[in-house]
């Protein structure tokens, strides 16, 4: 599942809130194109950037959506979100992009520990 | 047994909006009192503003840019700056100011513009990697 | 392995986060705003972690929190402290 | 401390900006203003003559070879809204034109030097803005 030399992206943030979300998954595009194998894990509110509906950005910002369809270009597969978070937020899986894998509560700490680094944005 | 650590520090708290430089710089000096090295200190996301060399803050409060300048020159820490969140954000530094065709800058050395590379090569070089947000 | 920095209240979204990412064997330390769960000795965290969670003792001076930290027997880290317990973990994660 | 530019000034908006050598045209007619990395300042003016113009000035011929690679770059960021860094754009070529065109090998022959700037440039994009 994971490799050491991974890196694990942890995003928290949802879109159009803060520059957090972006900022983060700037991060794993350019570890991706340097050749660093990236995981991208989804908690909490950063579970509101996979819905699939979402439309073009705010007046002025550019959308989410097409940078998390462009993950599969930079190899970055790995997309999990935390199968509690999304039951916090009472949004069904089907309402996300696909090739989501939930992860069980109790597997998330395992998550941590097997990446040797990681950045939480 | 722990000595001579090599710690990267990620800081991404802006100067008086949040606690974030603060509680980095002392942590930082603190790194170095126990023996310890700074490989390098990357500032990214609001943590930009730290490179901006306008703060001009009342006298007698601490000027967080004039403490991140001291801790270079003190112990030739590398302060980098993401470019991109820094360009975004208006802050430039002299070369970036004449491609923009922009009248001034305003961060100057031992402040950087560089790249997110610089962030994961300091991450993978470091023993402790610690954020700051 | 792992050390968590808190540096958000107990009841921040920051805070419930890391509480689904902490493991078993790792450490916390709460500093910042994250000092306020001195205020507060039944929070679930405390007992999950008893002998593995600090409170950053300048940030609770800071706020005026030290002596409830101390009357409700919370263990204490200086700054000097913190990098000692950085040198034990070579994983740290940050939760704002 | 405040750092002036005072050799600068000219270059301020309202100044003439045929003197500056920051911002310069693309062509003899002065219609297409280019930024000082030589992008184009205005994205909508693209079309296949100005990639034409810009391929001259780097002393190159687009080929066929070359249009089908533009294509897909502008495909790209039509798609993602953003242009791709070197790693997806072999593998968007390979996916839109097979595993013969989709190496690095064939980019770089292509266009030399950095392709995934050169090819965003004359296809129009703007500057990739990853903090590579």
């Amino acid at each position: 599942m994971a490799t050491p030399d991974a890196l694990l992206v942890v995003i928290r943030h949802a879109p159009h809130s803060s520059n957090w979300l972006r900022e983060g998954l700037d991060a794993a595009l350019v570890a991706a194109a340097f050749g660093q194998p990236v995981h991208l894990l989804f908690m909490g509110q950063g579970i509101m950037a996979l819905l699939k509906e979402q439309g073009s950005g705010a007046p002025g910002q550019k959308a989410t959506l097409p940078i998390i369809d462009m993950l599969e270009m930079y190899d970055i597969d790995a997309l999990w979100v935390s199968e509690e978070a999304l039951q916090g937020l009472r949004i069904r899986q089907d309402l996300l992009v696909d090739g989501i894998t939930p992860v069980p509560a109790q597997e998330i700490p395992m998550l941590f520990q097997q990446h040797a680094k990681i950045l939480n944005f | 047994m722990h000595h001579g650590l090599h710690y990267g520090l990620l800081v991404m708290g802006a100067p008086y909006s949040s606690p974030a430089p603060h509680s980095a710089l002392r942590f930082a000096h603190a790194i170095i009192a126990r023996g310890h090295k700074i490989a390098g200190v990357f500032f990214y996301h609001d943590g930009v503003h730290n490179g901006a060399s306008l703060m001009a803050p009342p006298q007698d409060e601490l000027n967080l840019h004039e403490a991140w300048r001291e801790l270079n020159q003190q112990h030739a820490i590398p302060l980098d700056i993401c470019i991109a969140a820094a360009l975004r954000r208006g802050l430039m530094s002299e070369s970036e100011a004449q491609r923009h065709g922009q009248p001034a800058f305003n961060v100057a050395p031992p402040f950087e513009l560089t790249g997110l590379g610089q962030l994961l090569d300091l991450q993978q070089r470091a023993d402790r990697f610690i954020t700051f947000a | 392995m792992m050390l968590h920095i808190l540096t958000k209240t107990p009841d921040s979204s920051a805070s419930i986060e890391m509480q689904q990412a902490v493991g078993e064997q790792d450490s916390v330390l709460l500093i910042e705003e994250a000092v306020s769960a001195a205020l507060d000795p039944a929070w679930a965290v405390w007992e999950q972690h008893q002998s593995r969670i600090f409170l950053l003792s300048e940030d609770l001076i800071a706020r005026g929190l030290a002596s409830i930290a101390v009357d409700n027997e919370l263990p204490m880290l200086d700054m000097d402290g913190f990098v000692a317990l950085t040198e034990q973990y070579a994983k740290i994660v940050t939760w704002y | 401390m405040w750092h002036s530019l005072s050799s600068m000034q000219k270059l301020l908006p309202g100044t003439n900006m045929s003197e500056s050598k920051i911002y310069r045209y693309l062509d003899s007619q002065r219609k297409y203003p280019l930024d000082p990395e030589g992008y184009l300042v205005n994205q909508s003016e693209w079309s296949e003559s100005v990639a034409k113009l810009m391929a001259e000035e780097e002393g190159l011929v687009l080929t066929a070879e070359h249009w089908e690679i533009i294509e897909v770059v502008r495909a790209f960021y039509q798609r993602y809204e953003m242009a791709p860094a070197m790693r997806p754009l072999v593998k968007a070529t390979k996916n839109a034109l097979g595993e013969e065109k989709g190496r690095s090998i064939y980019l770089m022959q292509l266009f030399p030097g950095s392709p995934a700037k050169r090819i965003a440039r004359l296809a129009g994009l703007p500057k990739p803005t990853n903090c590579l």
